[in-house]
């Protein structure tokens, strides 16, 4: 086995009383998408934030690429290659899909800071940004503003602003949410096609989803990993049974 | 006819068959109307225009605007006054930050400028100005008057308060200059300061058998109250701006018996100021303050110069304005080098009369005052 | 977008065609009152830049308008009493020159803006308003009790600074100076919100998290933006008391920044000619609510409600339409 | 500088702290709950003041006037939310610093219209006037105690009001959740328009106990209306206690750093200026708290954030 892009360690992270991240353990190998799944309220958003760098954990260690990373804030680590989407849509609504892109690709450059020259005049960075729309489909769209879009198409602009990141791993916080069926498969076929750009961390409800895409799988329930392995060994797990489909039944 | 920018002119009826220049004036008093420090420039108005009135001259035109108690304010109206206008004098303005900003600009421009209240030191020492006459007195004078009596009336150990800015400064100054006691405390409050109590404390536990004290406005209402509430008793003495007509009758019963510096009192014994308190009273339904007076005397002032000299020629105009030669309603009134005056310092007490509060005079405290900075004014 | 930047240059013409025809009346106090106009829509392209382009929300504006007018009192006062700056531990002497000055009243105003951004901005939405006025206040306080510069009486500076080449004395040639750096703050405030930088803060404001994940520290960018609208609002505290030869901690009042924010959201938040429109609309009711009443705040508190609460956009708003100047 | 004077300089400025309370609390009440910043509550203090003053001028009696400010402010608040307030939630916090600056000016020049320029005359009620002997030795005035008294008690009851009440139910509901609890079928519309008006009667019962302390004049809410931003920036914006404490670091703050610090100062410069110096650097005090603070907690001592 390759060494992981992606490492979590021991991550502890309490609310008060709550345990919200209880010593969650976690790796992301090259090439492979690993999806993250458990019940509402299992702490999935609190791991993610944990991994994205915009919470601080108690304990425990983030690594990307060899590098131990628990201490950068969120802009480092994105810098690093570590490209995230969110679970509500977040994109800059009053800017086009272009300006959104070149928002990304900026960013992942650190060129944030120049104050004279349009950005959109910028034949490299203006390059770039087209080149990750074409490659999510929103070309004829780019003139848009981003909050006029398609809930679909505005998920698609998100992960082609995370592709800006020439990223090393993404962590996609349910992408597929919202979506209808057609708009589900296609973004199923987007991101088996971007796990050859770097590897995934999937958290995702959409089951239909996770058993097509998903190399291994990790069950979170209370802030724990419960179950960890492939698709055939976590359906038959009956911790995972009894754990899920108690909740499910309630639902 | 709109309030604040009011054009008067003032009836032709009564016009003096004698006057033998009858080259127009045209006045521009900014003073504050609006905001709150209004009280103060409402009765500046309201002085001025009374003598305006009276007098009845068709040649004098006066302008008003409200400077809403700011100094950026202040500027652009006398620009415009200057500009548009083309007034050829200006007057009115209360406070001494304003007059910092307005005067030395209005003067340098060949304007006459007449205060009917504030005079900073800086105008009466080495800013002074051929054009600029301060009618009503020099900053310190009340405080010096407070200082000059306090220990006539049994203050030996006093404690001192103003607030934190210049003009709270210059008054502890002014109280320290003739005062023959022992100072026992010198505190400076903050600018707009509701709440006393730290200070009260302090006065209790000094020692002090009197207290000075230099609060404008509100400031003062607010202390006199919940001094006289605290019970320490000790006698209070001020100049007249914390104590003046407009003010007490907000603190109540609680101002009764303090004392404070003035060199203007509504009981004045002349026959110029019998009439002032009378007719004020007639036309506006409550007693003058001393902004009242400054700004009856001012007017007064300007007609008197009216009636010698043309405002064109500004030598002899200025020349007139320095005789004083009008009935003032301080009595025996006189400019001194700097063109500032040299009158009377009393004392008066706050009393009770009936159903309102008011001042009554207890002593002279400084007989034909001038002021300080006169070695300063090199004119 | 096109209707907005037809109306940006109508407003642009009267702003310069006014003093002119005043000039051609002889009516020099409307060019006074048009300088007026240009320094505070100045001091509104500021803080236009934190507000509108960065999203927060500054209730203390005030105290970088007034540090720029006390940075020219500071330069000039020592010249005017022939003295030195100061001594120690080189002797500097003062200048009236405006160039020196504006340099100094826009560093001046960008370094306060940098210790006050840097602490305000660990905080957001209402906490840094609060906080914004709070320090605001705190420098008001301490400009009326520190006796230099004349504390509460402020400081007059009796004869305008001197430009190369211009008699700044003459009031349209002053006003042709203050509309000349008005322009230029336009053109750069234009020029900066299509830039990297400028793509950068509307992402910070619209959404920081998105802004971080992207590796663009939303911090950094807005500290940066505030740092840059209070240098602008400190130049036009400069002219601004150049205008008045005088400056007083009146500058640094919290009604100031009341004030400096009403014209920005009165002509239209984020709209390049919106404080211009707002400072213009603001004199003017002014002057003709003042000419009416004593009471005209009561009306010009009327009119502001009955603005905010109907005539969202502000005047450009109103007037253009909703589209923002994005291309 | 004795311990008695101490001790007096502490209860002053308990007392003040309290005063403040008063004035935060609504305006932290109506910030956790509505999401509203609203400049114009020093307005409902002023309202409350004048009410007090005038109905206690016209009867003679202090408490009626002290019934009359509560009943003025209350509705002055209600009206106001009713009118411009209620078309504000939705709106950024841009355009609610925008209208209640308006609110600010219409109250104010208002208020001048009907009353005049000049500072009103209120007193205090002759039971309470003068000092009374604590033990220990220490004159203090009696109503000030009684103002320590009075906030405390309104504390007191505003956290029975939260922790105990229906009302305090639904207003916590209500920071926490507005669908939620519209959809639980309470009418928001009008808990907001009664937590709106509770919060403008206690700006403006502190108007009119402070107002026979202090002038009565147009423009004195203001400068408590900073201070009670301070002080809810300290606590923490929505959180009652926070504001207490707030309120009571305030005023001990401000009122000791008055007293004590020309004294710090004498010990190393001449008198003058050290009251001068001392003074100036005291009337920023509580602004450098304020930052001290926000350097260790961003969202106040009991915030949220």
């Amino acid at each position: 086995m390759t060494e992981p892009v992606l490492e979590v360690r021991n991550l502890q992270l309490s609310f008060g009383a709550l345990r919200a991240t209880d010593g969650v353990s976690l790796t992301l190998c090259p090439g492979e998408i690993h999806a993250l799944i458990g019940p509402n309220g299992a702490g999935k958003s609190t791991l993610i934030g944990l991994i994205a760098g915009t919470l601080k954990p108690d304990a425990g260690q983030v690594r990307l690429a060899g590098r131990d990373v628990t201490a950068a804030d969120a802009a480092v680590r994105a810098r690093a290659g570590l490209a995230r989407s969110f679970q509500v849509s977040a994109v800059a609504a009053d800017l086009t899909v272009l300006q959104n892109a070149v928002l990304a690709v900026q960013g992942a450059r650190g060129q944030s800071f120049g104050f004279f020259r349009p950005a959109l005049a910028d034949a490299a960075l203006r390059g770039a940004a087209e080149a990750h729309i074409a490659r999510v489909g929103l070309s004829d769209r780019r003139t848009i503003p981003a909050g006029d879009l398609a809930h679909g198409e505005r998920r698609r602009l998100e992960l082609a602003m995370a592709l800006a990141l020439a990223p090393r791993a993404f962590v996609l916080d349910e992408p597929m949410a919202g979506m209808g069926p057609d708009g589900a498969r296609e973004m199923t076929a987007l991101l088996d096609d971007l796990r050859h750009e770097a590897p995934i961390l999937l958290v995702e409800h959409d089951m239909d989803a996770v058993f097509a895409l998903a190399d291994r799988v990790s069950v979170l329930v209370s802030g724990r990993i419960i179950a960890s392995g492939t698709v055939a060994e976590i359906r038959t797990d009956p911790e995972v049974r009894r754990a899920y489909l108690g909740e499910e039944m309630l639902e | 006819m709109n309030a604040s920018k009011s054009l008067l002119v003032a009836a032709a009826a009564l016009a003096m068959a004698g006057m033998a220049q009858a080259e127009p004036v045209k006045v521009g008093m900014i003073t504050t109307l609006s905001g709150g420090g209004a009280s103060l420039g409402i009765d500046t108005r309201d002085g001025f225009m009374l003598a305006v009135k009276r007098a009845g001259n068709p040649d004098l035109e006066v302008v008003i605007e409200d400077d809403q108690q700011k100094p950026d304010i202040a500027v652009q109206i006398a620009d415009k006054m200057i500009q548009s206008e083309k007034v050829d004098l200006l007057t009115g303005i209360v406070w001494s930050n304003l007059a910092m900003a307005v005067v030395p600009a209005a003067t340098a421009q060949g304007k006459f400028y007449l205060s009917t209240n504030a005079a900073p030191s800086a105008l009466a020492g080495k800013g002074c100005n051929p054009n600029y006459f301060s009618v009503s007195y020099q900053n310190d004078n009340l405080h010096e008057a407070a200082g000059a009596y306090a220990a006539k009336a049994g203050i030996t150990k006093a404690f001192i308060m103003a607030p934190n800015y210049p003009a709270g400064q210059d008054s502890l100054a002014g109280f320290k200059r003739f005062y023959e006691g022992e100072v026992v405390g010198e505190v400076y409050t903050q600018l707009g300061q509701t709440d006393y109590a730290g200070e009260i404390a302090q006065i209790r536990a000094s020692g002090a058998d009197g207290v000075f004290i230099f609060l404008p406005g509100g400031m003062g209402i607010s202390f006199v109250k919940q001094y006289a509430d605290s019970g320490v008793g000790l006698q209070l003495i001020g100049p007249a701006f914390s104590f003046d007509q407009s003010i007490i009758q907000a603190m109540g019963d609680a101002a009764v018996g303090v004392l404070n510096g003035a060199n203007w009192s509504p009981d004045l014994d002349n026959a110029a100021n019998a009439a002032f308190v009378a007719g004020f009273a007639e036309e506006y339904g409550r007693l003058p303050s001393v902004y009242a007076a400054y700004g009856y005397d001012t007017a007064n002032l300007l007609l008197s110069a009216m009636g010698k000299a043309s405002v064109t020629d500004a030598d002899a105009f200025r020349a007139a304005l320095r005789e004083a030669d009008f009935d003032s309603v301080r009595g025996e009134f006189a400019f001194n080098a700097s063109q500032h005056p040299i009158q009377d310092l009393y004392v008066r007490e706050v009393v009770r009369d009936g159903d309102i509060l008011t001042n009554r005079i207890v002593g002279v405290a400084i007989e034909d005052r001038g002021h300080a900075y006169e070695d300063e004014c090199k004119m | 977008m096109r209707r907005e930047a037809i109306l940006n240059a109508a407003i642009a013409i009267a702003l310069l065609a006014v003093p002119l025809a005043a000039q051609a009346m002889g009516e020099p106090f409307v060019i006074t009152l048009a300088t007026k106009v240009a320094i505070l829509a100045l001091a509104g392209v500021g803080l236009n830049i934190a507000l509108g382009l960065g999203g927060m929300v500054s209730l203390g504006h005030a105290a970088f308008f007034g540090i720029g007018g006390y940075a020219m009192a500071v330069l000039a006062a020592p010249v005017q009493a022939y003295e030195p700056l100061m001594t120690w531990p080189v002797e500097v002497a003062g200048t009236k020159s405006m160039p020196i000055i504006w340099l100094a009243a826009t560093l001046a105003g960008g370094l306060a803006a940098l210790a006050i951004g840097a602490l305000s901005l660990r905080t957001s939405g209402v906490y840094f308003i609060m906080i914004t006025l709070a320090f605001g206040q705190m420098l008001y306080y301490f400009a009326i009790s520190w006796p230099a510069y004349g504390g509460e009486d402020g400081l007059s500076i009796y004869v305008r600074n001197g430009f190369p080449g211009l008699n700044t004395l003459e009031p349209l040639q002053f006003f042709a100076l203050c509309y000349g750096v008005l322009m230029v703050a336009l053109l750069f405030s234009r020029v900066l919100a299509r830039s990297r930088f400028g793509l950068a803060l509307a992402g910070a404001r619209q959404n920081p998290l998105r802004s971080a994940a992207l590796g663009i520290r939303p911090y950094s960018v807005k500290l940066t933006a505030f740092v840059i609208s209070g240098a602008i609002t400190g130049l036009a505290g400069a002219l601004f008391a150049d205008l008045n030869r005088f400056v007083s901690p009146a500058m640094l009042s919290w009604q100031t920044s009341g004030e400096i924010m009403v014209f920005v959201i009165l002509g239209g938040v984020a709209r390049l000619f919106g404080p211009v429109a707002g400072a213009a609309l603001f004199i003017l009711l002014e002057h003709w609510l003042g000419g009416f009443s004593e009471y005209w705040k009561l009306f010009l508190g009327l009119a502001l409600l009955g603005i905010v609460l109907f005539a969202r956009g502000g005047l450009i708003g109103t007037i253009a339409g909703r589209e923002v100047a994005h291309d | 500088m004795s311990a008695m004077l101490l001790i007096e300089q502490v209860l002053n400025g308990l007392q003040y702290g309290v005063m403040l309370f008063l004035m935060a609390a609504g305006l932290t009440l109506v910030f956790g709950v509505m999401g509203l910043i609203n400049l114009a509550h020093g307005a409902l203090f002023m309202v409350g003041a004048f009410a007090c003053a005038s109905v206690a001028a016209a009867t003679g009696s202090f408490w009626l006037g002290l019934a009359a400010s509560l009943a003025a402010a209350a509705a002055a608040g209600a009206i106001v939310e009713l009118t411009v307030i209620r078309r504000l939630y939705a709106r950024d916090h841009l355009d609610q610093v925008l209208a209640t600056f308006a609110l600010i000016l219409v109250f104010s020049e208002g208020t001048r219209w009907l009353f005049g320029s000049f500072p009103l005359y209120l007193d205090i009620p002759p039971a309470l006037a003068g000092p009374v002997t604590l033990p220990g030795g220490i004159d203090y005035p009696l109503y000030r105690l009684v103002l320590i008294g009075i906030g405390l008690a309104i504390a007191g009851g505003l956290f029975w009001l939260i922790g105990r009440t229906r009302l305090g139910i639904r207003i916590r509901a209500g920071e926490a959740d507005r669908e939620m609890i519209a959809a639980l079928g309470v009418d928001i519309s009008r808990l907001y328009t009664i937590v709106f008006a509770l919060g403008a009667a206690l700006a403006g019962l502190a108007g009119a106990l402070v107002g026979a302390l202090q002038s009565v004049q147009v423009g004195m809410g203001e400068p408590v209306l900073i201070l009670a931003f301070v002080v809810i920036v300290i606590g923490g914006i929505g959180s009652i206690k926070g504001a207490l404490v707030g309120a009571i670091l305030v005023g001990l703050t401000d009122t000791l750093g008055r007293f004590l610090l020309p004294v710090l100062f004498g010990a190393f410069m001449p008198p003058s200026q050290a009251t001068t110096v001392g003074a100036a650097l005291a009337s920023m005090l509580i602004y450098i708290l304020m930052a001290g603070v926000l350097v260790v907690r961003p969202g106040g001592l009991f915030g949220r954030a």
